[in-house]
């Protein structure tokens, strides 16, 4: 109890003191609003629906299966589906949701809707800035519609492997095409 | 072999004659970690009966994953120990591979052995930055320790897309693989942390307030330790070798080379030493992992995520999280949702000795205690 | 081999199978009566039934004997059977048109309702287990009582208050059994299966 | 350079001649007032942002920057804060103790600055028994602390408050002890004389302040300890403990009340950090002749400054004690200290005639092993049985 182990620490404190004003390994902390730590590929906030082409309304991949409704945890997704249906872009007739929305009060981000989505319909966003002057929690599917080359920014190397699986799924719609002419037409 | 008695419930003995004060500690209390809540009868400072209020973080998971699919419970367990996600998750798939008999791939197994002692080392660099907190030091300890957890979390995030709720383990192995370099990043963050532990100690271990502060506080023999049910750090404190690691040998804990620290006295500062020295041995688990990783799937081919209907049956699993022994106890009924599941949580049954260990202390020990036995309210309510 | 490899071998020669513990039971507790309850899953965790007036002794002759030392009482929980109808084909002799034919018939039967608690055991000191033993209620009405094995274990302190709380079963023998994660006025029990939440669950109307 | 030295004197002076002669005395006081409470009222401010920046920094982050330049204006924030938050005063609580306490801690602390002195012939009040008097209106903190936590019915303060007296009068003890050779060296009571018997230098280059000899470095150290204890400063914090109590005898408080609270707490630091320098590091000499080009108030401000640094420093590092190791640690360590320490300044002074060669280092030498061995012996024991090193066993 001589006090030497007080010392050390003392000196300790000293060392991160001092090492603030030259190194940044001590000197962690980030000037958030001005300042910020570079985006993470995979970070994940909250869903949002990619829709292809010019018209978010048109262009959505989300056909209304409503897989992501059931295994969602919180059940915070509401679908409601169209009653008529529009070609995909595989020329298959596919039903469209008429209502989409997703309350983000209740939205835990677990990303469980983008992995069990078979239409690579529902991804994570990356944006974190959500706070609002509003109560506009529960948002619809034109709020949740964003462009498939937003994805791609926001995640490259996902978004370039679910374009090439859904160019060679085309590729393959057409050749298919091409060869039973009959069935196509019919 | 010792010689258990029964070991009744303590309850307060009288108080001599003296008029005693009885305060409500918590539940909004700057030390109780959360919501916990103790009535404490003082004499004077001195502890003559204390008893826990739980509850006030209470969400009844247990009835909520009886409502959910099975793969839908696993965010859920995120949030039961919100500070360490990977372990709960780990806990939870664990006993769903049981229950269904999936076998999880060799690289999988090595991916939740270094995520999941990589939570082990910040959970317990918090704690007794926690715990430092705890006897008034100002944050510093705790700043240091969360300026190498964020080293984690952002390993985490890069990982799983989430720092804290990471939502990563899958029945039968892992949701996604590694990312390129993470493995890289890993290893830097994990020979730093050597050295973070070297000087987290020079400032820590040999102080002599901290010493005089712990020493012989809240001592747990380890008898009543066994019977009590205390698991974890707290337990092998009290110097029993019980490490469900070396116990179950789970996954593939077999083939690491480590060891267990005893303790010798029980008391807090042994809790604070078993936690620093396990550190030390968790990087020496995450080196040969990260050496030894294959390359390979990360999922059983068998595992199906969405309506898993398992056969009517029952299991049990559970592992060495950084608490204690965290256990999922699940009963299928053949239906896509659990019929029973519920959760062992190593937080609220290590609290059992609580008032054993700080009868005969002051008020301020009761605070150190409460901080070295280690709770996290999400996990004690569920 | 190495060491930790030969420690895990031994741990599996102590454990003995679910029928030689009850044969173990048996020989000192004559007239216990005892059942394995067989479980389907690959977890391969048979579990053992206890009837009520032994379950203490029988907990701590578990706890003490030499070759058990189930010292660690784990997780204790309940579990709720309500009474369901379950449809049995049983295969049937009857002789129709004089030849004897095997027909199948599906009967109705109703399980029996019960609540249940069970134990998950483990030996520290051996390094073995889980053994499984469960306690059945004869009904799940609002004031059935199971023997606490608090005294026993003392880890089953606040699960047992936890089962009370949230499956209404009364344990005989806990001493400070109160609600744990309910609050006190609170009337109902909500893990139980026909549990329906009320807006504020201090009156169910 | 005089002009600089002296340019509070002047001005004053040339203030105070401005007016009638009859209010000459009077008006010089309010000046010396006004310009005590603004200079000591700035520092405070100074201090609270100096030191969460400081410990901000030593806690790997930048501490408040984001009010004014570097962050300088966040005291200005925190006290529109503090001025304009509700004063919650509880429904049971005396409210006429619970009004009074803050303005009983706060204004003796203000008086104890009167007699310190800051540069040369800058002192407020000449009295010959000075530092009588600063120790007993430093004393009167004590019953301020009483009063707050009884008067707020709430358990926690009234545990804090008890905290709170018992740590003061303990540590009053060796505070004053360990002053005491600082008297007897100086013979005098009055704080400008002790300075004064500080001045010169020994062997050319050693000034001659008190922290050089055995009895003022151990006297300093104690006065240092007793000082953070006397102000509630870490690791001493106990009656405010904020991890056990909450906010100890404060937890009642809110607005502008907290914020008195808190500027009794800061002045009592100032206070007590004031006379260490005065005591021991010499006041406001400077270390050498040719330093004296610095003002003596730069002097003392320097030595002033280094000292809050040490108190937030040590802030930054340490947990706090329990009561108990804290009342053991005034009573079973730095009281017998204490005396010890004051037996050593006996015989140095005593020794003072010795006039064979080297004498003075041999003074030296005895005067900081006999401490050294009395430090060593009492610090083993002060809280029980020393504890050993622990041996962890490994299970494979």
């Amino acid at each position: 109890m001589l006090g030497f182990g007080i010392i050390k620490g003392l000196a300790e404190t000293w060392r991160n003191f001092i090492g603030s004003y030259y190194d940044p390994a001590r000197l962690t902390t980030v000037q958030y609003p001005e300042q910020k730590l570079p985006p993470n590929e995979n970070a994940r906030t909250i869903p949002f629906l990619v829709f292809d082409g010019e018209d978010p309304m048109a262009g959505l991949r989300c056909t209304a299966c409503s897989i992501c409704a059931q295994e969602c945890p919180a059940h915070c997704i509401e679908i409601v589906k169209d009653t008529t249906k529009k070609p995909d872009y595989l020329g298959k007739m596919q039903f469209y949701p008429k209502v989409f929305n997703i309350d983000m009060g209740v939205c835990m981000a677990c990303g469980i809707c983008a992995e069990v989505c078979p239409f690579d319909s529902i991804k994570m966003d990356r944006v974190f800035e959500l706070s609002s002057h509003d109560r506009g929690m529960v948002l619809q599917k034109s709020d949740l519609a964003k462009p498939n080359d937003y994805f791609r920014e926001i995640h490259p190397t996902e978004a370039a492997a679910v374009d090439a699986a859904r160019a060679e799924e085309q590729r393959k719609a057409e050749a298919k095409k091409a060869a039973n002419p009959v069935l196509a037409k019919s | 072999m010792m010689a258990v008695s029964d070991l009744q419930t303590s309850r307060a003995g009288d108080s001599a004659g003296h008029d005693l004060l009885e305060v409500s500690m918590g539940p909004h209390h700057p030390s109780t970690h959360g919501v916990f809540r103790m009535n404490v009868v003082l004499d004077g400072e001195t502890v003559v009966k204390l008893s826990p209020v739980f509850g006030y973080l209470h969400r009844n998971h247990e009835k909520i994953a009886e409502k959910n699919s099975y793969l839908a419970s696993i965010p859920y367990t995120d949030r039961l120990d919100y500070i360490c996600s990977m372990t709960n998750n780990w806990a939870y798939v664990l006993s769903v591979e049981k229950l269904t008999g999936l076998a999880v791939p060799e690289r999988a197994e090595y991916i939740r052995v270094i995520v999941g002692e990589l939570t082990r080392l910040f959970n317990h660099a918090c704690l007794a930055g926690f715990l430092l907190q705890d006897m008034g030091a100002l944050g510093t300890p705790l700043m240091y320790a969360f300026r190498e957890r964020e080293k984690i979390l952002d390993l985490f995030e890069s990982l799983s897309g989430a720092r804290m709720m990471c939502n990563y383990m899958r029945f039968g192995g892992c949701r996604c693989d590694l990312p390129d370099g993470w493995l890289e990043q890993a290893a830097k963050t994990v020979a730093n942390f050597d050295s973070f532990l070297d000087h987290f100690e020079a400032l820590l271990t040999g102080n002599e307030i901290i010493r005089a502060r712990s020493d012989g506080v809240g001592v747990l023999p380890a008898a009543l330790a066994i019977n009590a049910g205390v698991t974890g750090p707290g337990l092998r404190a009290s110097g029993v070798n019980y490490d469900i690691r070396k116990v179950d040998k789970y996954g593939i804990y077999s083939r690491f080379d480590f060891r267990v620290p005893l303790g010798e006295r029980g008391d807090v500062f042994d809790r604070y030493m078993v936690r620093i020295l396990e550190m030390r041995q968790s990087l020496k688990i995450l080196e040969a992992a990260m050496r030894d990783i294959p390359a390979g799937a990360i999922i059983d081919p068998k595992a199906k995520l969405r309506n898993l209907r398992p056969k009517a049956g029952e299991a049990y699993g559970r592992i060495e999280g950084p608490k204690g022994e965290l256990g999922f106890y699940l009963i299928s009924d053949g239906s896509a949702t659990p019929y029973r599941f519920r959760i062992r949580p190593p937080s609220l049954i290590n609290l059992t000795v609580l008032e054993d260990m700080c009868l005969g202390h002051t008020i301020a020990d009761v605070v150190i205690i409460l901080g070295s036995i280690d709770i996290v309210l999400g996990e004690v309510d569920r | 081999m190495t060491s930790s490899a030969r420690a895990c071998l031994k741990t599996r020669l102590l454990m003995q199978t679910l029928e030689q513990i009850k044969d173990r039971i048996t020989a000192s507790f004559p007239d216990a009566r005892l059942e394995i309850i067989a479980n389907g899953s690959p977890a391969n965790q048979p579990s053992l039934l206890l009837d009520h007036a032994h379950a203490r002794q029988i907990a701590r002759f578990l706890r003490d004997d030499p070759a058990l030392r189930f010292d660690y009482a784990s997780n204790v929980t309940g579990v709720d059977w309500p009474e369901k109808i379950v449809k049995e084909k049983i295969k049937v002799k009857k002789i129709i048109d004089g030849v004897e034919k095997e027909m199948e018939e599906v009967s109705d039967r109703k399980t029996s309702a019960f609540l249940e608690s069970v134990y998950h055991l483990y030996s520290m000191t051996l390094g073995h287990g889980p053994l499984v033993i469960r306690l059945r209620t004869v009904n799940r009405g609002d004031d059935v009582a199971l023997p606490s094995l608090t005294p026993v274990w003392r880890s089953c302190e606040f699960q047992e208050r936890e089962i009370f709380d949230l499956f209404g079963i009364q344990f005989q023998g806990h001493p400070d059994l109160r609600r744990i994660l309910m609050w006190d006025n609170f009337v109902d029990h909500p893990m139980r299966k026909d549990y329906v939440p009320t807006d504020s669950g201090e009156v169910a109307l | 350079m005089k002009g600089l030295d002296q340019i509070f004197i002047s001005t004053q002076h040339a203030l105070a001649g401005l007016a009638p002669a009859p209010l000459q005395p009077l008006v010089s006081m309010v000046l010396i007032i006004a310009c005590l409470m603004s200079v000591f009222g700035a520092c405070f401010a100074l201090t609270t942002i100096l030191e969460r920046k400081t410990l901000g920094r030593m806690q790997n982050r930048f501490g408040p920057n984001r009010v004014g330049p570097f962050g300088l204006l966040q005291p200005m924030a925190d006290g529109i804060k503090m001025i304009i938050k509700e004063d919650i005063v509880p429904f049971s609580a005396d409210h006429a103790l619970h009004f009074l306490a803050p303005l009983v801690l706060t204004v003796p602390i203000w008086l104890a600055f009167s007699v310190l002195p800051f540069g040369r012939n800058m002192t407020a009040v000449e009295l010959d028994a000075g530092i009588l008097f600063f120790f007993a209106i430093g004393s009167a903190s004590e019953l301020a602390v009483f009063m707050a936590g009884w008067s707020s019915q709430n358990k926690y303060s009234l545990v804090g408050a008890m905290r709170a007296v018992a740590q003061m009068i303990s540590y009053e003890v060796p505070l004053v002890l360990s002053s005491v050779p600082v008297l007897m060296a100086a013979g005098s009571l009055s704080l400008s004389d002790i300075v004064q018997a500080q001045s010169g230098c020994a062997l050319g280059w050693l000034p001659h302040w008190n922290v050089f000899t055995p009895w003022g470095l151990a006297g300093f150290a104690l006065f240092l300890i007793a000082a953070a204890a006397e102000s509630n400063r870490c690791p001493f914090d106990l009656p405010e403990g904020e991890s056990e109590l909450i906010a100890g005898y404060l937890t009642e408080y809110s607005g502008f009340k907290y914020a008195l609270f808190f500027l009794g707490e800061y002045l009592g630091l100032f206070a007590v950090t004031g006379l260490a320098v005065t005591l021991f590091l010499g006041g406001w000499q400077a270390p050498a002749a040719w330093l004296e080009w610095v003002p003596s108030w730069g002097w003392f401000a320097v030595k002033f400054s280094a000292i809050i640094f040490l108190a937030i420093w040590i802030r930054a590092t340490l947990p706090r004690l329990r009561m108990d190791q804290l009342l053991n640690f005034a009573w079973k360590f730095l009281v017998p200290l204490a005396l010890i320490n004051l037996l050593v300044a006996v015989a140095w002074l005593k020794t003072g005639t010795w006039r064979f060669p080297a004498a003075a280092e041999v003074r030296w030498l005895l005067g900081a092993s006999v401490l050294a061995i009395a430090y060593v012996c009492l610090g083993r024991h002060w809280n029980g049985p020393a504890p050993r090193p622990r041996q962890y066993s490994y299970a494979e």
